[in-house]
């Protein structure tokens, strides 16, 4: 294992730390365990506070999305483990301003458990809480049983649109709705070449040949569609399209946000390789792309590979995608 | 048969010194079909609880609460909430009730099975943990109150991962794996096992 | 070779295409070649232009920099191959305002070359230039021997501070004196862990063993100055250091912006870990730190390893390190 | 002996033929020690002039314009900079002049080192291809009207190269691999006797 770290064990919680160090306008830690992260200046009263969790390893997800205009707190988990239900309970109780929390998250089994057993003991409490999965994974089941899908990259869009809705001072039935209507517009798959290691096992993920891809992969390396000899970008982006525009039905004038993510080691310069093929592409379809965003949102830290998400926009996603929001890895202005 | 909220703490800490007993098996089995946490989450849970019950229980409610909460701090992973909520459910149950009877195991394990199938989403027969709390229903089911309860536990456990063996799992980070679990050992069924203790 | 890439001779261009259809906002290509990435809406009249250039593959580095205070254009040439004399001087003239030239580039003996010529050329024609060569990587050379040192991810910070200087209308030899400030009062250091490979030549860069590292080593490989046992975060953190601020002397009170900067394929998580040490010891010093800078932002590609910078500040240069500038990777409002 | 721009125009397209065909030789010796790009860079140059020179030059300063012009299009490598720079002198130097005495080589080679050597940064001595250039000067300094030119120049360029064998390279991106480099041939060095064409 090849990695800039120090015990193994203590990789997530030191991450948090640099994290808030570096950035300490954006993120304060709290909770028992340190594994709350929150906005600082805490929740803002009258508003609806989000909040996501997950693991550890995704980063900037979901830590790093916390800030004006995106998520109030955050549970971590370690490195690819969901957060515990007792920080998912402290996560809310700080995102609380009064007016409700939306848990906003991926849809994985133990996450899920954890966050809903949480929002049911705030509720003897007296907290409201809704819940919005996203589950824009087209890779991990058929358009039949999405709510079997995992949560992939694409979920920075329900973040952003969501926490543009609460910004706004939404309510907590009018957040949920637009978080759950920008789930809904989103598809992701992503494609892997090299495995990452989790600091605590010590080995990598899965195995792949010099020579293999493996399409609709997933973040802690689930199996995906296929696996097959590397194939140019220009083919491997027409597939991840094709599938992702699949189930969106796009037509002559539709708008959607693209978003081309690194999982991890996969540079820049391939991104926009792929990128370039998805434009020229989605142009031909005439197909308006607004605010494309090509770099690191969602990752498995040191994996190679990448992903595509696409989000559908009427005017109000649009609208919402378009607010102001800041955080240490992404702003919009 | 009946127990106090004395022999409660007891059992919980017993239970607890299984689960970190088991761990290092527990943690190889989950590495085969899952993430390999089963164990340690499972230690991080012992750990907690014993922690927390420091024998000052007035109800075997309290310290089901107490044990619920330990669980709930202490993992991500899914058998530590499963647990939770199972601690929970006791909780809730037996909440105000100074002493437990045998005759209660099998209508609160009823109400345990239904709170984890809507928690996890899951029903019975998708090889977990559920399906062991099942088998184990059913022989506390009628209880003679002579018999030797760990023994009958443990039995039934141990039969149900073999009923299970060859079928595959339908739900968890197993299910992606559905092929390959056929003929390997739910390592949550396997925890359940060894939380009720083996049998001598 | 694993990449994703279509025909390796492409990958610069490729990747320059997709940056501009992703940012158009921001960037535009021209040149014969297509190898000139300048800004938007062309030079700003009556404002000294910044040019910078160098090889493909380090993205942010160079072209990504251009943007309102930032750079003006630049030339790009193949990975990791400097660009050609022509491009150099094209460059040059798209982004001359009427009011000159800096040149602003890392000191690599092609790329000078090449920028001396094209500024005698263009010298013939009129156009006033001047050049500000970054030598930041204290690894590459003693001090006695500043002018042989490369130029590594440090030079953003010349890059930020003098495009501040001539948005905010100073003449050029006011721009370049204060270029030069900055290059002279920054120091970076790199280590590798995994090289990146080169997709024209479709071999890795170096060869490291499983369980080794190098220290200082160049963002081309270039060899290091000690190649060992990988060590904890924190030891090698500490050693970088220490090699980058021995030359500042930091006291007491003193101020300085940090860098700690992804190769590529090290993870965000891993960089805060090292900038947790860093922060520790610095403020155990009572250094304080102005803006840190965590995350990619002069790569190799697919490379594992990281690179810390230090500048040291005075009021000047925080004034303009800290002044408005944008581009598609790094903002400061 | 004397040359017009005709003569010109032919030479600078057989040192181009030149180029292209030690491709693959240079490529392989820049490896060695380099990034390995020599040869491409020579071909980029080569392609380009011969695009250029379309035997229209009036004079032969037009024509090593020309050739300088397509050097500095062709590539970021040092080489095709230091030929791009070597190109503009001539064109400078001889700028005007209708033709080109062989007595003009001498000094025009000086010059040519002396500004290589400014944009370089380098020195005679440090192994580069700036040493052949060198050996070259000195071979046809006091030239006999009647001597084999080509064998004179490329058995100098030739000589130049064991002579430097030996030694380490100084400069450029040879000079990380100092002692490795002892031993092995400059690659610029290598492309200089290529380039003056092979003694047959
Ligand atoms: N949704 C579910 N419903 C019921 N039991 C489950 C569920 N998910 C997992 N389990 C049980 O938990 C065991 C795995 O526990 P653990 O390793 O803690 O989970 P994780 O996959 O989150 O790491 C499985 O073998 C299974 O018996
Ligand atoms: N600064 C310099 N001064 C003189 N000659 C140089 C210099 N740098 C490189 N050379 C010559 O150029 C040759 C390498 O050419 P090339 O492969 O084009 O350079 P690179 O790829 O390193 O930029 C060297 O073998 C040497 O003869
Ligand atoms: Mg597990
Ligand atoms: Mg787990
Ligand atoms: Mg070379
Ligand atoms: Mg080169």
């Amino acid at each position: 294992m090849k990695k800039l770290l120090n015990n193994p064990d203590n990789y997530a919680d030191e991450a948090l730390d640099g994290m808030c160090l570096a950035h300490p306008e954006f993120y304060q830690r709290s909770g028992d365990t340190g594994r709350i992260i929150h906005r600082t200046g805490g929740p803002i009263k009258g508003r609806v506070g989000i909040v996501s969790g997950g693991g550890s390893g995704h980063l900037p997800v979901f830590a790093g999305y916390v800030g004006p205009g995106l998520l109030d707190a955050c549970s971590v988990g370690n490195v690819f483990a969901g957060p515990s239900v007792a920080d998912c309970m402290d996560a809310m109780k700080i995102a609380d301003g009064g007016a409700g929390v939306l848990c906003l998250y991926g849809n994985y089994g133990g996450d899920r458990m954890n966050f809903d057993m949480a929002g049911e003991m705030l509720a003897m409490e007296g907290l409201a809480s809704t819940t919005v999965l996203v589950a824009d994974d087209v890779a991990s089941a058929q358009s039949a049983e999405r709510d079997k899908r995992r949560g992939v990259a694409g979920m920075i869009y329900p973040f952003k649109i969501a926490g543009a809705a609460a910004a706004s001072g939404g309510d907590l039935a009018t957040v949920t709705v637009i978080a759950q209507k920008a789930a809904n517009a989103c598809r992701s798959i992503g494609v892997a070449l090299w495995p990452c290691t989790v600091p605590e096992a010590g080995k990598p993920t899965f195995e792949i040949a010099e020579d293999e891809l493996e399409m609709g992969m997933g973040i802690h390396g689930e199996p995906g569609i296929w696996r097959g000899k590397l194939r140019p970008a220009d083919e491997i982006a027409a597939e991840m399209l094709q599938r992702v525009s699949d189930e969106l039905d796009l037509v002559k004038g539709d708008r959607v946000s693209v978003l081309v993510n690194s999982l991890g080691a996969t540079p820049h310069e391939e991104l926009f390789i792929l990128y370039r093929h998805i434009a020229n592409a989605l142009a031909a379809k005439s197909v308006s792309i607004i605010m494309p965003l090509v770099g690191r949102y969602a990752t498995s830290m040191e994996m190679t590979g990448a992903s595509l998400s696409l989000i559908k926009l009427d005017a109000e996603l649009e609208q919402h995608l378009k607010a102001p929001a800041r955080c240490a890895f992404w702003s919009v202005a | 048969m009946s127990w106090t909220a004395d022999d409660i703490e007891t059992w919980l800490g017993n239970c607890a010194d299984r689960m970190t007993q088991s761990a290092p098996e527990l943690n190889t089995l989950d590495g085969q079909l899952g993430d390999g946490d089963l164990g340690a989450t499972l230690q991080k849970c012992a750990a907690l609880m014993k922690a927390g019950l420091l024998g000052t229980a007035a109800l075997p409610s309290d310290a089901f609460k107490t044990a619920a909460g330990a669980c709930a701090r202490a993992s991500g992973s899914s058998f530590g909430t499963l647990l939770a909520v199972a601690l929970l459910v006791l909780a809730q149950e037996t909440a105000g009730k100074p002493t437990l009877l045998v005759q209660d195991m099998a209508p609160l394990l009823e109400k345990i099975i239904a709170a984890l199938m809507l928690r996890g989403r899951s029903k019975l027969g998708d090889k977990t943990a559920l399906d062991s709390l099942e088998a184990i229903r059913l022989a506390v089911s009628n209880l003679q109150d002579a018999e030797d309860l760990q023994l009958l536990c443990s039995a039934a456990a141990e039969r149900a991962i073999e009923d299970f063996r060859m079928r595959p799992n339908l739900i968890g980070r197993a299910r992606m794996f559905a092929e390959k679990s056929v003929g390997l050992a739910d390592p949550g069924m396997v925890a359940v096992a060894r939380i009720v203790g083996r049998a001598a």
